[in-house]
């Protein structure tokens, strides 16, 4: 199929409603997919975009409302069908099976057998190694997926979904968890398929990278259909507009100030690999935070920097070096201990690191404190209430409740939470690996304004992002770190994209 | 009105229970009695004891199938303690034993083993089904090596009281069962270690980097359970005035199967000690009331499982709807 | 016909240590059916080996208003307070085939002696050894008391003969699988043995088979107690040497009659009423049957 | 020769197993000879082929409670058929089975208790757990029914050669766990639905959602669990020229703990087969050693329960340092 060959609509979901027990997920949506295009939708949490793919890849049957496919209407009875009829999906959520290797994730579902009625390994291993090839991903098709990275592991994800040859590849935001030169890789990809007259759903957060890909253009606010139009010619902040339904103007002005006091000093810390002294995933790491500043760290995929703040926390004890909070040496072996040093720390991975998704909010914030909701030796339900309703009101938690289930909370929210948990122990530094993963624009900014004001208050925050923008924006110092080391340091003011770039790249 | 309604609502099991007394006292005239209502509490009450201390357990994700031999040999410590006391040939010493003192040796060797079963757990990263499945050989074995095999009986009125007694108008079992049950439900619910138990099992890892000492909390519950099961030795050697080497054989199935009828998931985080009493209340009363409606001992094995799965289906069923 | 309280008849409540072996099941049902036969209906409880089930069962008893018990402890001392719960709540027990350490809390007690007929097993034994051999015991279940009745009645003979050396003794719980596997292993480390005394029927079926299955069938004889159908027919196939042959369906039935009188006004019960075991052997099988006695 | 030691280090008990048998060897010279090799191989055939249907059942994520008394029942119809047939009154019929039609309707029994676990806790939501339990009981239950509680004996020579037969020089029990053994490794190492089960046990939303039925496999694992446990239960009864009403009892323990120290994970996804016979052999030899050495019954459990506890200690150790 050639560019100037029309695009046809092969798609097409009519009047599409689907209710969750209290919540109207979708309520009569219109979608119409053309092949050979790229169709970004956009909304924020919970505006019903995973619950509309997986409408149309066959994982929920009751709806209402009807699909076309070709102009035939379907209904599939299960995610397997839809994949027969052409349509593939990459899902928000990583759906790997950390036991079994790459090639075996790839084609679950849809082994390739030999004449005997077995497996074909050989097969599968050989068609393994072609789609990794395309994705630039160079690991062995035998690897187990629990020893990959989260990046790697989204990577997978989305061979997984290539390898069908589909005619419609659904992509709910796979860039969430991987490195800008993975997303560049993908977005080659993309393109090569899109010209190949394959139709590509794609969902993202990150606004800059509808105008890398995108064609057309969805809305979805609170599950209604708010706009479908082409992509071209609307500004960052039309798109922003439509989707939060009002002006949220400015989003982000950074307005603390940076003390000179050093609150937080790491000294020569170096983190051996398990059973190598030769090898390390940190190397004689210095740094310091002042009070009220940021400091982001910079890194590609793989270059310690989760480790690295791991370490500071604790979760390391085999680390060598030593750390200063506040001028005074302390000894950090556990996360107890830093804890009582006065270090907050939100993982990268909130759901399964940072929140207990069987409670309540509550129970949640309250977790890394309790001595605070003690009364008596015991916990006390109102103290509890209190702090949790102090946060869940100073961080703008959106919610039915304190005693709402995390588990049911939009991913921003979620995020918020763990941050609540962290502030209500009063740190005196807080490290932060990619707080704003996976959350809409306006949770986004949320989370800067509250990294703004915490500074502004006298913490110390260490920020480790993956974008760019997001580091350039709101850190006043930013730390390059590469394969374990420290490869440059830049004040806000001397930082670009092409510098730290540089400095990161091994 | 509603808030109660949703409050029951979470002890699920409470429809099957209540379907259950309903028709078994529609069949005998015999069951909803003062007297056989004590007698099913008295029943159950070990039972309970020991399910209580296997919630905690649970809750952490965890299980404990050393509760039956535990109880074994803390009912045969205290039985032989009480009746021989201890003699130190070597040093020519002979130690004598009152009832508390006795009771309270036993409860300490039902704690310390529990404590082996959290060490083996913890630091040695033995998997909890294997660590406490050795446990259950060891414990057994060790009863038997005490007792040479045979009961220890002639324990004494004092003693026999805690077993048979009545206070206040209510058998001593079911106090000591109760007041269990209410300091583990404040425990659980009230007090910090509550909830760290519920948080490691909800979630382990995001629980260590929220500060919590993961390893001494497991430690602490299977010294609990440990403890709990001697108890409920003690209680069972009371109640018989005797110590029997093949006491609480199978208890550890009875007792999960209390748990998890009650609505605690094995894979943890997710439960209640209350809704545990009421999984104990209906396989009491499953017992009793096949008992007195005379069905044959084969027929009831066939009857009681299929009961107990429709306990837990109309239970699943009205737990989805209220959702 | 049985005395009826208006027009349904009397409830018995019949409570066996143990259903899990088809001796106590005999014991049961003879019971069963001979209460049944004298008007009552009769109802079975199952112990399974657990003192506290056991205890249980007559707290539901009592509540259930029986008539009267017929019982099979599950242990001598263990179920004394049991029997005297039934006593004070009016009920009148009757102890079968296992006694308990008490002479007043059960009306009658119609025992087997396990400790004498293990003594005459065990002279038996010594006689066909010639006092001279190399043995192996197999246990039931270690807490078992009845393992230990049988026990010290066999070594309370045997023992006194130096020449007679148990090279190992081993539990195999009253089962016939875990018999059979005990026995395959001690054969390794003792092929030259000459006798197995085993503490039940079930056992010595097992500890047969893996023997004969070694090729030894000839070399080893096997003793077993209880007096049941396999084993009677093996003795009687010559392939097993002797058993204790206690009579379940006679002490049943008796035990039944007994509550029947009672309950009509009877009073005067011996406390004990001792069952003798009698010695089987290929010489006197012509007299036994199953459970009992030739018909 | 590193990639054997890999191989090799994936089966972590083997270290456990050969320690074992080497200080076994030094204390008893009648451990490491021929014949007993085939003891121990015969005597723990029936838990191995048992703990491969339990090795699938925990790959998944389940567990199977109700072995035991599948086997018993199975034991018993088969038994009950060979020797008495069937009579149908009503219609005045009588059939009789050979030993092959008895040892098939034997395994249809078996296969279908199973195949009733797995609708249970797959349609009904019943967690795996509660519903094998209820099956325990059920099926004991019915085995009393279908036996009157008394052992069914006298089966014949033909029946009795699959239990105790040779052939080439092999027991027939180690043939028949040889090849169940061959068939499910290969299941679930070659085959879909051998992948499908661990990926179940890994992450049964990510399977669904790469359109697999996991209902279906399910089902499939519980009714191999009752199949093969039936086939235990066949091997077991004619091992003993006898169905006891009491076989299996406790075996779905032992099996359980076969499975573990197999190295497989009760959380699901993760384990193998040979694992599984590496853990009942590990349990087999203990038991053969320990009455090898004639240890006294009350010790030998101590023993068992601190070897096995040891076994997976150092087991889990070199697991370790391997990575
Ligand atoms: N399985 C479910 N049960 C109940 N409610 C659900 C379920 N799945 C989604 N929801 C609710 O439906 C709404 C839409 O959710 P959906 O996941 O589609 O949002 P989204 O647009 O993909 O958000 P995000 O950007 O955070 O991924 C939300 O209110 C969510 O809480
Ligand atoms: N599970 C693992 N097994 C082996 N090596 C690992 C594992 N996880 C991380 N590493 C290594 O540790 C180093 C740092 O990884 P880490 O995940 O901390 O990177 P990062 O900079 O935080 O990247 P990300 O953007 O993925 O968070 C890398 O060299 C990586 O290869
Ligand atoms: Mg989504
Ligand atoms: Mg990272």
């Amino acid at each position: 199929m050639t560019n100037n060959e029309e695009k046809k609509i092969i798609l097409s979901a009519k009047k599409i409603s689907k209710r969750f027990p209290g919540v109207t997920a979708l309520e009569d949506v219109d979608l119409d997919i053309k092949s050979g295009q790229v169709h970004a939708i956009v909304g924020e949490n919970g505006a019903g975009k995973s619950t509309l793919m997986k409408i149309l890849s066959g994982v929920y049957q009751h709806y209402d409302g009807q699909i076309f496919l070709d102009g035939q209407k379907i209904a599939f009875k299960n995610p397997a069908e839809a994949r027969q009829a052409g349509i593939a999906i990459i899902h928000q959520e990583l759906n790997l099976l950390p036991h079994m290797s790459v090639a075996e994730n790839i084609f679950l579902g849809r082994e390739p057998i030999n004449r005997f009625g077995f497996i074909d390994y050989n097969k599968m291993h050989t068609k393994t190694r072609t789609v990794l090839g395309y994705l630039k991903l160079d690991i062995p098709a035998t690897t187990l997926v629990s020893s990959l990275r989260v990046g790697q592991q989204q990577i997978v994800e989305i061979a997984k979904a290539l390898s069908l040859d589909a005619r419609i590849i659904i992509m709910d935001e796979p860039t969430s968890a991987i490195s800008e030169q993975e997303v560049a890789i993908l977005f080659a990809l993309i393109k090569d398929l899109v010209s190949k007259g394959v139709a590509i759903i794609y969902i993202t957060h990150k606004l800059d990278e509808l105008y890398k890909v995108g064609e057309h253009l969805t809305v979805l606010r609170d599950g209604k259909r708010v706009d479908s139009c082409l992509l071209a010619g609307l500004s960052r902040d039309d798109i922003v507009k439509k989707m939060v339904g009002r002006d949220i103007g400015n989003y982000f002005v950074k307005n603390h100030q940076t003390s000179q006091d050093v609150v937080l000093h790491v000294v020569e810390m170096s983190l051996p690999q398990s059973g190598q002294s030769t090898r390390f995933f940190l190397r004689d790491i210095n740094l310091h935070v002042n009070k009220g500043e940021v400091l982001g760290i910079f890194g590609l995929m793989g270059a310690g920097r989760t480790e690295l703040l791991e370490t500071i926390f604790g979760l390391h004890p085999e680390a060598t070096g030593h750390i200063k909070i506040a001028g005074h040496q302390v000894s950090i072996t556990s996360p107890e201990h830093a804890i009582a040093a006065g270090i907050g720390y939100v993982p990268e991975d909130r759901k399964r690191e940072g929140l207990i998704l069987s409670m309540s909010i509550a129970h949640c914030v309250s977790l890394a404190c309790i001595a605070q909701i003690l009364q008596y030796g015991f916990l006390s339900t109102a103290r509890e209430n209190r702090l949790a309703a102090k946060y869940i009101d100073k961080l703008n938690i959106k919610t039915s409740g304190i005693a709402q289930n995390v588990e049911t909370l939009s991913g921003g929210n979620q995020q918020k939470v763990v941050l609540a948990k962290w502030l209500a122990t009063h740190p005196k530094v807080l490290l932060l690996d990619e707080p704003t993963r996976g959350i809409d624009i306006n949770a986004k900014n949320e989370v800067y304004q509250i990294i703004n004001q915490l500074a502004q208050s006298g913490l110390g925050i260490i920020l480790v992002s993956s974008e760019l923008p997001e580091i350039l924006a709101i850190a006043d110092r930013i730390l390059v770190l590469s394969r374990g080391r420290i490869t440059a340091e830049y004040a806000q003011q001397e930082a670009s994209e092409e510098k730290i770039l540089k400095a990161a790249i091994p | 009105m509603t808030k109660i309604t949703a409050n029951l609502a979470k002890y699920q099991s409470l429809l099957a229970l209540a379907t259950m007394i309903l028709v078994l006292s529609l069949l005998s005239d015999k069951f909803l009695t003062v007297n056989n209502g004590w007698n099913v509490m008295r029943q159950i009450s070990v039972n309970v004891i020991i399910s209580a201390g296997m919630t905690l357990v649970i809750l952490t994700g965890g299980i404990d199938l050393s509760v039956g031999s535990i109880l074994a040999l803390a009912g045969a410590v205290a039985a032989g303690l009480l009746k021989n006391g201890v003699a130190l040939e070597s040093v020519d010493l002979f130690i004598g034993f009152t009832v508390l003192g006795a009771v309270l040796a036993a409860a300490l060797v039902g704690a310390a083993l529990g404590f082996f079963n959290g060490i083996v757990i913890t630091r040695f990263k033995v998997p909890p089904f294997v660590a406490t499945l050795a446990m259950l050989t060891m414990a057994r074995g060790l009863t038997m090596l005490w007792s040479g095999g045979f009961p220890i009986t002639g324990l004494g009125k004092t003693f026999a009281f805690w077993g048979t007694g009545w206070l206040f108008g209510i058998p001593m079992p079911v106090w000591i069962s109760v007041s269990v049950v209410s300091i583990l439900t404040i425990l659980s619910r009230k007090t910090k270690i509550g909830r760290y138990i519920y948080a490691i099992g909800g979630n382990e890892r995001a629980s260590q980097l929220s500060g919590l000492n993961v390893q001494k909390i497991k430690i602490f519950v299977y010294t609990c359970a440990g403890l709990l099961a001697a108890i409920g030795g003690i209680l069972v050697t009371a109640r018989l005035d005797s110590a029997q080497p093949n006491a609480g054989m199978g208890y550890e199935l009875d007792s999960i199967a209390a748990v998890v009828i009650g609505g605690t998931s094995l894979a943890g985080g997710r439960g209640s000690i209350p809704g545990t009493v009421l999984g104990a209340l209906i396989i009491g009363v499953l017992n009793n009331g096949l008992v007195l409606l005379n069905v044959s001992p084969f027929w009831q094995q066939v009857i009681k499982g299929l009961v107990i799965l429709l306990a837990v289906i109309i239970d699943r069923a009205s737990a989805k709807n209220k959702r | 016909s049985g005395p009826k309280t208006d027009d349904t008849p009397a409830h018995i409540a019949i409570v066996i240590s143990t259903l899990n072996n088809p001796w106590f099941v005999v014991l049961g049902e003879s019971a069963k059916q001979r209460a049944e036969e004298l008007g009552y209906e009769a109802a079975i409880f199952d112990s399974q080996n657990d003192n506290a089930k056991e205890a249980d069962h007559f707290e539901n008893i009592i509540a259930a208003g029986y008539k009267a018990i017929l019982f099979n402890p599950t242990d001598a001392d263990g179920s004394i307070s049991n029997v005297e719960k039934a006593k004070k709540a009016g009920i009148p027990t009757f102890c079968m085939d296992r006694e308990i350490n008490s002479n007043t809390a059960a009306v009658t007690q119609i025992l087997s002696d396990n400790y004498t007929g293990c003594v005459a097993l065990g002279e038996y034994f010594v006689k066909k050894l010639n006092k001279k051999g190399r043995y192996v015991e197999l246990l039931g279940l270690v807490g078992d008391n009845n393992t230990w009745n049988r026990s010290r009645g066999f070594h309370s003979v045997v023992d006194n003969y130096p020449d007679l050396k148990m090279v190992a003794q081993q539990s195999a719980d009253f089962d016939r699988n875990k018999a059979m596997e005990v026995m395959e292993s001690i054969l390794q480390a003792h092929p030259d043995i000459d006798a197995v005394f085993c503490g039940n029927d079930a056992m010595a079926m097992g500890a047969y088979q893996a023997i004969a299955a070694a090729g030894k069938a000839q070399h080893v004889m096997v003793f077993g107690f209880d007096g049941a159908r396999d084993v009677i027919d093996s003795i009687r196939d010559g392939k097993i040497v002797a058993t204790g042959m206690q009579f379940p369906k006679i002490m049943a039935r008796k035990t039944a009659e007994f509550a029947d009188e009672y309950i009509r006004g009877r009073r005067d019960f011996e406390q004990k009423i001792p069952i003798a075991v009698e010695l089987v052997t290929r010489e006197n099988i012509k007299k036994y049957a199953a459970y009992g006695k030739a018909e």
